[in-house]
């Protein structure tokens, strides 16, 4: 079967998009740079449906499993024979599904753009990174080789920079595209080492080639990573625990998450596009695709493991209390991302992806959402907010639904996955379990803060707003992402999706959803309670925590971490004494042999003294000089 | 009569430093001059004393020293003529007074 | 005999009737000085073009005269140098009273450097180089006026006569030593003793003073700066030159049994000049005392090429005069033809000079361009296998110090660089109409600067004539 | 057609340049020129290919010339793929400066000229197989700079410009006496020494010399390069000088010293670098750190872009150090790319400063607004500088990181991770620097918020340059393969 034809256009689509609004979005294409760019990703979207069709549906299982297929492949970059980066495009279940949802939401949200954007002056500079950013998240799905995807992962990452830092004027915008891409950076890092370690042992790049190499019995490269040592851990966890890092970052788990609250500077669509459904999930995808070999290294699982849970719990602690709803939502973003990856961590790979999955739909709807809602009532607080159900009916619905959805209410989508995920946990590890369990409560309660407290609570005061509710670019995609957030989690995923050759498909005995769906509820209840009707309730709570409410409501003083250490340890600390240094002592230096040379030519300025005398005494002196040393001591 | 070469070459040496001591202390320009003439002087007796008493078969050293005689003579002929030059344009045949120029 | 004579002898020959003619034309008629300046010019070139016909190798007077292809070459390259002198003094000349006796005195030192050049004697060099010192005192003193030209002149003499005074002490210890004054017999009767190495010390404290080789150098720069810019030409380019021919060829025949010794005293020295010449020339700011400072620098890395002593090194160091010939020659001629119409002499005269003479500001540059030894100057080449030279022996110390010296020389000829083209100043040197004699002057030395070091031919033909050990 | 044209065609300009008068003719001359040298070495790059396809020999389009028999030098050149790529940079970075610099009234014809002149010495300079030539370009490429820099510069152009030739000249002077060393330590089979590179690279120079001449060559080589701690002349010449000559500095310069680092100094002494490959990494990565690090403290544009030069050039000199294939594969890789992107860097810095008149972050803002194009073009640089894929600086960088990391040694890994950890800091002023003057509120010292908005975009020619250099930097970052398999040897 042969894909290459059109599975190459999926990602190049986009890039024209990007080619062609970039240079001349100016001149003729102003007006129409979204319906360009929204038809683009649209062919786009039919052929990755297209694509998943023929791959699940025509070709199907061979042995049992869906096979991995390489659509495509050239050598990009030759380091040394054997080593090099190939360019390609890796078709299995995992990546087709990915292929699915990047380019699903990504229309949804070039769509709602049309509506949203509207009037915006620099129209075509937004569909054209949009563009940009959907041609490398696709590049990133499809990698074949561990050095592609790293290509694609830096390319999402200045998309993501560049459309968080569109409003270029405001400085909060542009400090939070910096944070945003210097934190991902750091991270990046990680698996860039992390890559040169895998590289070196197993002498490959290929995804194939390595976990092939690495997972083979009597496997001379493991055994090397797993024989060496660095301070006393195996190279090999070390490789593992810095690709994670790198994934970590992309994915904003703790301690690396605080970019992605800031990152809501950026134009809400883009916020659905990038920091709820594609990119932020990336670091699962990444540890998902080297989940054979991942599984090789027990420690760094449960590294992975530990990491997604905190930050589940603490980003869901964090989010009831934020008051800006586009950050309720990234914490949210934050704490479902930590579900994925503690699924991941205990063995749950096919959870895991079915979380991201469902995820990508309601998550992208809830910013929408609160887009259309921001887009109404041009403010991010939720103070300014309430009584919004009247003025907008659909969004009210589709927001409802997406809610429900992420607090694992049965039968919306979320419910599904959340339920895979905390049996894998039960299953591998109680503790977890546990915490999950109280998670997702915190998260149903949080999600029900921001739902009442938008659309009931008090009325709106005062509703200076002219328009409606918006166009139809709007609703439509609000439409679509809530049927398929009601829809999605009736999929049987684990039939085309699964870690190696197990295809576990299983299912989930009624009893164990009891004590999830009961958390859910409790959580909306005390939501309901708290914020159905305007009520001094919350802020007494507030008051009783005391210490407690403003060590959360501060973020537990995570960005102001990051700023004593990048401000005061590495700006005074270090390159300010590398500038002092460089200036002053090895500049110094050079200077210093010029003023000395100077200063000698000055000293002794007082041979030439101008008396004709002392010139021949001068002269006399160096016969002296020449015959003593040259014949007493010199000779020869 | 038999004077050893020593004490000719002494007496030559001797000439040799006092011209050096009449160059380096004495101020007038013309004493300065003189005292060069006493070290060529000095010369002169060397080529004479080597020619007679080393190699007295040729003339290379008698014949040197009427050159350079002669030679001195036109050297202290334009150096005179320059100092009566200096003298217009300074007043002064005082070397330290002619050090304009240095540094 | 009488035809050999005529041959070998023919350029000294030349240098005396031309004397002679300009001394008939001082007495006999009352030419103009522009006539005069004609006639002498056409004399000289022919003495240049006599000079490249018809040269063998020979002896004359027993061996007291020698001449080859080598030495013809030099004395050519001396030709070449007065000629341009010539040209260049055309403007300063036209306005002096005693244009004929200048040139008589001129030729005359010319006559006592080829004779010192073409020495197989102790008593003929000795004669040359009295010949070639004692007429450049009275030169020095040619404005008469100045009091600055007096003391040059009064201290030339005496530096000059007490070094002379020395160097006879020398030759007499030599001479005391081995009983010849003949080169080839002395050189075969040196053995190193000690009082053999002391007479040449002394020797080469009068090769030393006339080549300005530090300590042996103080008399320069106040000499340099007196004495008229033709003159200080003549001194710092020809003069120089002439006695570096010498010394070459004695060092490296003569005294080749005293090799041991004079290496480790010309490594020394070389050092020593470089660094006290670059030192100097640092913070000059009278032009002239620059470029004589400029000038010792150059002559320790002469002296590294002597160290050499190979073949390679007698041809870098004809090269690197030849070189310098035109380089110093085409920075005096600016010196001098700014100098003669202005009278300022001051590096700071010079600024803002791009804009009013761009013409005499990039002959300036490039000559100093080639002191400094940028390519594709000739001085970058000339430099190149001067160190070379010096570095075929293994000597990587003295190579190391003579490089890094180089920064220093940058240093003070592109402050002039800079003075030049990007200074600004209030009161610049106005435009200056370049006579048609300078003119043709800096032409050559320019030609010659990009000629003499890009064909590859100057060199190889230099090199097929000299001699090492 | 010869490779030798390479050199005669930038001296046929330069002449004409002299002959010429007025400002049009010599605009129009000088651009010529640097148009149809590009042109020639695209030819001469299609010969290479041709000629490789059936030809085993390393160096191609070779000519040999007698120049100076008695010492046994000649003048030599030819091109293998590492000259050809640094030919292509040469070229188009030659074209874009003269592009930049169109505008320039004061003695025009002087600045062309000395910009011919120094693109002459870089191609020379490249092409040269033997060494005498090579240093004779090598010097030729000296003066021009700091004429360039004293006459046309800004600021204290006359102490940088002083303190940069002087520098340069003392690099020289190291390889003069590396040169010499190693000239006089070989033997032909005719009994001479030789300069040819070719044969001294065969004739394998005794271990015990080449300890005692690498580190002459090297260093000497290195402070072109802005090898630690020599490398003060990069900041204070570059930001003093006008825009193309940056460029030049920059992109052409700076790489004389790496090429000659890996040609001369390596490849003809590999014991010896072998020997000293610890000290080289040492210094290449304090290059790196420090560098980036001291850039994090500038507030002026250009100074920023020089010191970020210096730990962009660590690069070079780490790929260089570390001695593998792979890594001195990406230290080439890293001289054309750093080439490109920090010409395009200068180029936009001058471009900002022409209608800012200051380079100060501080002083300038938002200039996305009013400048699109130009802001942009900053942009691609500096996404360029911090390594972004699909430019031309993240190909280098990787490959330098891939090859060091073949390096099994524990204290070469440690370097490979602290040069790895310079792109973060690296991101952090780059960003720094863009956040402030192309993003941001609209701000431009000494003008008021009108005035500012009236400043013009580009003209033609600063879109023509910038469209070039940025075309190269694309070409390599997408489609790296086809330098790779150019410099492969």
């Amino acid at each position: 079967m042969n894909y290459a034809s059109y599975i190459a256009l999926i990602p190049l689509l986009p890039l024209a998009g990007f080619v062609i609004l970039g240079l001349f979005g100016k001149k003729p294409f102003a007006r129409s740079a979204g319906v360009i760019g929204t038809l683009l990703i649209f062919i786009s979207t039919l052929l990755a449906l297209y694509t998943a069709y023929q791959y699940f549906f025509v070709a199907g299982k061979q042995h049992g499993i869906y096979p991995a297929v390489k659509a495509l492949e050239f050598t990009w970059l030759q380091f040394s024979p054997g080593l090099s980066i190939d360019m390609g495009l890796l078709i299995d279940p995992a990546s087709v599904m990915m292929l699915v949802v990047v380019t699903f939401v990504s229309l949804m949200v070039h769509i709602f753009s049309i509506g949203y954007m509207k009037g915006e002056e620099r129209l075509s500079t937004y569909y054209s990174f949009l563009g940009l950013f959907t041609f490398s998240m696709l590049g990133l799905v499809l990698s074949t080789n561990i050095f592609q995807i790293y290509i694609f992962w830096e390319l999402v990452g200045v998309s993501s920079f560049l459309l968080i830092g569109f409003y270029y004027d405001r400085p909060a915008a542009v400090a939070a595209a910096k944070k945003a891409f210097i934190v991902t950076r750091f991270a990046d890092l990680g698996f860039l080492i992390g890559i040169l370690i895998l590289a070196f042992y197993s002498g490959t790049l290929d995804f194939g080639t390595l976990i092939q190499r690495l997972t083979e019995p009597g496997s001379s490269a493991l055994a090397q990573l797993k024989g060496y040592g660095f301070i006393g851990i195996p190279v090999f966890s070390w490789a593992l625990a810095l690709l994670f890092i790198g994934g970590a970052g992309k994915s904003a788990m703790f301690p690396l998450h605080i970019w992605l609250p800031d990152a809501m500077e950026g134009p809400t669509p883009v916020s659905a596009l990038i920091h709820a459904a594609t990119m932020v999930v990336a670091g699962v995808y990444l540890v998902a695709r080297l989940y054979p070999v991942f599984v090789l290294d027990v420690p760094v699982l449960q590294l992975i493991t530990w990491v997604g849970v905190i930050s589940a719990f603490l980003a869901a602690v964090i989010a009831c209390t934020q008051t800006d709803i586009k950050r309720v939502l990234a914490y949210s973003t934050i704490s479902q991302i930590g579900y994925m990856l503690f699924a991941l961590g205990l063995a749950g790979y096919t959870a895991s992806l079915f979380h991201l999955f469902t995820h990508a739909f309601f998550k992208s709807l809830l910013f929408l959402g609160a887009g259309a809602v921001i887009h109404y009532i041009h403010t991010n607080e939720m103070g300014n907010m309430g009584g919004l159900r009247k003025y907008m009916p659909v969004t009210h619905i589709t927001f409802l639904i997406a809610c429900m959805a992420i607090a694992g209410i049965p039968p919306f989508a979320g419910f599904f996955s959340k339920e895979e995920i905390l049996l894998t946990a039960w299953q591998n590890n109680q503790p977890v379990y546990y915490i999950a369990l109280l998670t997702s409560g915190i998260t149903a309660f949080y999600m029900f803060r921001l739902y009442f407290s938008i659309f009931w609570n008090k009325p709106l005061a005062h509703n200076h707003n002219h328009h409606g509710e918006g166009p139809w670019s709007m609703k439509f995609p609000l439409l679509v992402l809530a049927l398929a957030a009601v829809v999605v989690g009736f999929i049987p995923f684990a039939h085309y999706i699964s870690a190696g050759q197990q295809a576990a498909e299983h299912t989930i005995p009624i009893s164990f959803s009891i004590a999830p769906v009961a958390m859910a509820l409790a959580g909306i209840a005390l939501a309901y309670m708290l914020y159905y009707k305007q009520n001094e309730r919350p802020q007494k709570l507030a008051t009783a925590m005391g210490g407690l409410y403003r060590l959360v409501r501060q973020k537990f003083y995570f960005d102001e971490l990051y700023l004593f250490v990048t401000k005061k340890i590495i700006f005074n600390g270090i390159a300010k004494p590398a500038a002092w240094i460089d200036k002053h002592l090895v500049d110094g230096l050079m200077n210093g042999l010029g003023r000395a040379t100077t200063g000698i030519s000055e000293r002794i300025k007082a041979w030439q003294s101008g008396s004709v005398q002392s010139y021949a005494l001068y002269f006399f002196g160096g016969i002296v000089a020449l015959a003593a040393v040259f014949i007493y001591w010199w000779t020869g | 009569m038999n004077i050893p070469l020593t004490h000719i070459l002494f007496v030559s040496t001797a000439l040799f430093f006092i011209g050096m001591y009449g160059l380096f202390t004495r101020r007038n320009l013309i004493t300065m001059l003189m005292a060069i003439e006493l070290i060529l002087n000095s010369v002169n007796i060397n080529f004479v004393a080597f020619n007679k008493y080393l190699y007295p078969d040729n003339l290379n050293g008698v014949f040197f020293t009427l050159f350079i005689i002669a030679i001195a003579a036109a050297e202290a002929a334009v150096a005179i003529a320059i100092i009566i030059n200096l003298y217009r344009s300074h007043r002064s045949i005082d070397v330290e007074d002619v050090r304009e120029m240095r540094g | 005999m009488a035809l050999d004579f005529l041959l070998l002898m023919k350029q000294e020959l030349l240098i005396t009737v031309i004397i002679f003619t300009l001394l008939l034309l001082k007495i006999g008629s009352d030419l103009s000085n522009a006539a005069v300046l004609n006639v002498a010019n056409g004399l000289l070139l022919l003495n240049l073009l006599a000079g490249t016909v018809g040269n063998q190798t020979g002896a004359l007077f027993n061996g007291m005269f020698f001449t080859s292809p080598l030495i013809v070459l030099e004395k050519n390259i001396l030709s070449l140098g007065t000629l341009i002198v010539s040209l260049q003094s055309s403007s300063w000349l036209k306005k002096h009273e005693h244009v004929p006796e200048f040139y008589i005195l001129l030729l005359c030192t010319l006559l006592g450097m080829y004779f010192m050049i073409s020495a197989g004697n102790l008593l003929m060099f000795y004669v040359g180089l009295e010949l070639s010192s004692i007429p450049l005192a009275a030169m020095a003193n040619f404005d008469l006026a100045k009091r600055r030209s007096s003391e040059a002149a009064m201290k030339f003499i005496l530096s000059s006569a007490f070094a002379s005074g020395l160097l006879l002490f020398g030759i007499s210890l030599v001479y005391g030593a081995t009983g010849t004054l003949t080169f080839s017999e002395i050189s075969s009767r040196l053995d190193g003793a000690p009082l053999q190495v002391f007479a040449f010390v002394l020797l080469l404290a009068g090769f030393a003073f006339k080549i300005s080789i530090v300590p042996f150098h103080l008399w320069t720069a106040d000499v340099y700066e007196g004495a008229p810019v033709a003159v200080t030409s003549w001194l710092s380019v020809i003069s120089k030159g002439s006695v570096l021919f010498v010394f070459v060829s004695v060092l490296y025949t003569v005294f080749k049994p005293l090799a041991g010794a004079w290496y480790n005293m010309l490594f020394v020295l070389s050092m020593v000049t470089i660094l006290i010449g670059n030192l100097f020339a640092i913070r000059q700011n009278n032009i002239k005392r620059f470029l004589a400072f400029s000038s010792i620098a150059q002559i320790g890395f002469i002296l590294v090429g002597i160290t050499g002593s190979s073949q390679p090194g007698t041809a870098s160091v004809v090269y690197f005069v030849l070189i310098y010939v035109f380089s110093n020659l085409a920075a005096f001629g600016v010196v001098a033809l700014v100098s003669s119409v202005t009278g300022r002499e001051q590096v700071s005269d010079y600024k803002g000079f791009y804009k009013t003479n761009p013409v005499l500001s990039w002959v300036l540059t490039i000559a100093l361009f080639s002191l400094a030894g940028v390519p594709p100057t000739a001085g970058f080449f000339g430099k190149f296998f001067l160190l070379m030279s010096g570095a075929g022996k293994g000597n990587y110390v003295l190579i190391t110090v003579a490089a890094l010296n180089m920064i220093i020389s940058f240093y003070y000829y592109l402050r002039i660089v800079k003075a030049v083209f990007m200074d600004a100043n209030e009161q610049p040197i106005e435009r200056l109409a370049i006579p048609v004699y300078p003119k043709l002057a800096m032409f050559i030395c320019v030609a010659g600067i990009i000629v003499t070091g890009l064909a590859g031919y100057v060199y190889d033909y230099i090199y097929s004539l000299s001699f090492g050990f | 057609m010869s490779l030798s044209l390479l050199i005669i065609l930038p001296l046929i300009t330069a002449v004409a340049l002299l002959l010429c008068n007025g400002l049009k003719p010599v605009r129009v001359v000088a651009l010529t020129g640097a148009v149809v040298q590009l042109l020639y070495s695209f030819y001469v790059l299609l010969m290479y290919h041709n000629q490789r396809v059936f030809d085993g020999t390393p160096m191609l389009l070779q000519e040999n010339h007698v120049w100076f028999a008695p010492l046994n030098i000649h003048y030599h050149v030819g091109v293998d793929g590492i000259s050809m790529a640094m030919i292509m940079l040469t070229a188009f970075v030659t074209v874009a400066g003269i592009l930049v610099s169109w505008k320039i009234e004061k003695l025009s014809k002087e600045f062309f000229f000395l910009l011919t002149l120094l693109s002459m010495g870089a191609y020379g300079f490249f092409i040269s197989l033997d060494l005498f030539t090579l240093f004779f370009f090598l010097e030729i490429a000296v003066i021009p700079k700091f004429l360039l820099i004293g006459i046309w510069g800004s600021g204290r152009k006359e102490y940088s410009a002083m303190k940069l030739a002087l520098m340069l000249m003392g690099g020289s002077a190291l390889v003069f006496v590396g040169l010499a060393g190693l000239y006089f330590s070989t033997q032909t089979a005719g009994g001479e020494h030789t300069f040819n590179m070719l044969q001294i690279a065969q004739l394998r120079i005794p271990p015990e010399t080449q300890l005692i001449f690498f580190p002459f060559a090297f260093v000497g080589f290195g402070i072109f390069t802005a090898l630690f701690p020599f490398h003060t002349w990069v900041p204070d010449g570059h930001s003093s000088a006008p825009t193309a000559a940056s460029m030049f500095l920059a992109g052409i310069s700076m790489k004389l010293g790496g090429y000659g680092c890996l040609r001369v100094a390596t490849l003809l002494m590999p014991d010896a670098a072998h020997a000293y490959s610890w000290i080289i990494i040492l210094l290449a990565t304090v290059a790196i750190i420090y560098g980036a690090f001291a850039t994090m403290m500038q507030t002026d544009l250009k100074y920023i872009n020089a010191y970020s030069s210096i730990s962009h050039c660590g690069f070079v000199l780490l790929g260089i150090g570390m001695m593998t294939q792979t890594a001195i594969m990406g230290a080439v890789l890293q001289m054309v790319s750093h080439g490109l992107m920090t010409a395009l860097f200068f180029a936009a810095i001058g471009m900002l400063y022409e209608r800012t008149h200051t380079r100060e972050v501080a002083q300038i803002g938002g200039l996305l607004k009013v400048m699109p194009f130009i802001a942009t073009v900053f942009v691609i640089a500096g996404l360029c500088s911090l390594g972004l894929p699909g430019l031309s600086g993240f190909v280098a960088e990787v490959t330098v990181f891939m090859g060091s990391w073949e390096n099994a040694d524990v204290w070469y890994r440690l370097a490979t991770i602290l040069a790895c950890a310079s792109i973060v800091v690296t991101a952090v002023y780059i960003l720094r620097a863009m956040g402030k003057v192309i993003m941001g509120p609209l701000q431009v010292e000494g003008a008021s918020l009108q005035q500012a908005g009236a400043l013009g975009d580009a003209g033609w020619n600063e879109k023509a340059a910038a469209g070039l250099l940025i075309i190269g930097i694309i070409a390599i970052g997408v489609a790296p393969f086809w330098l790779t398999e150019l410099i492969k040897q």
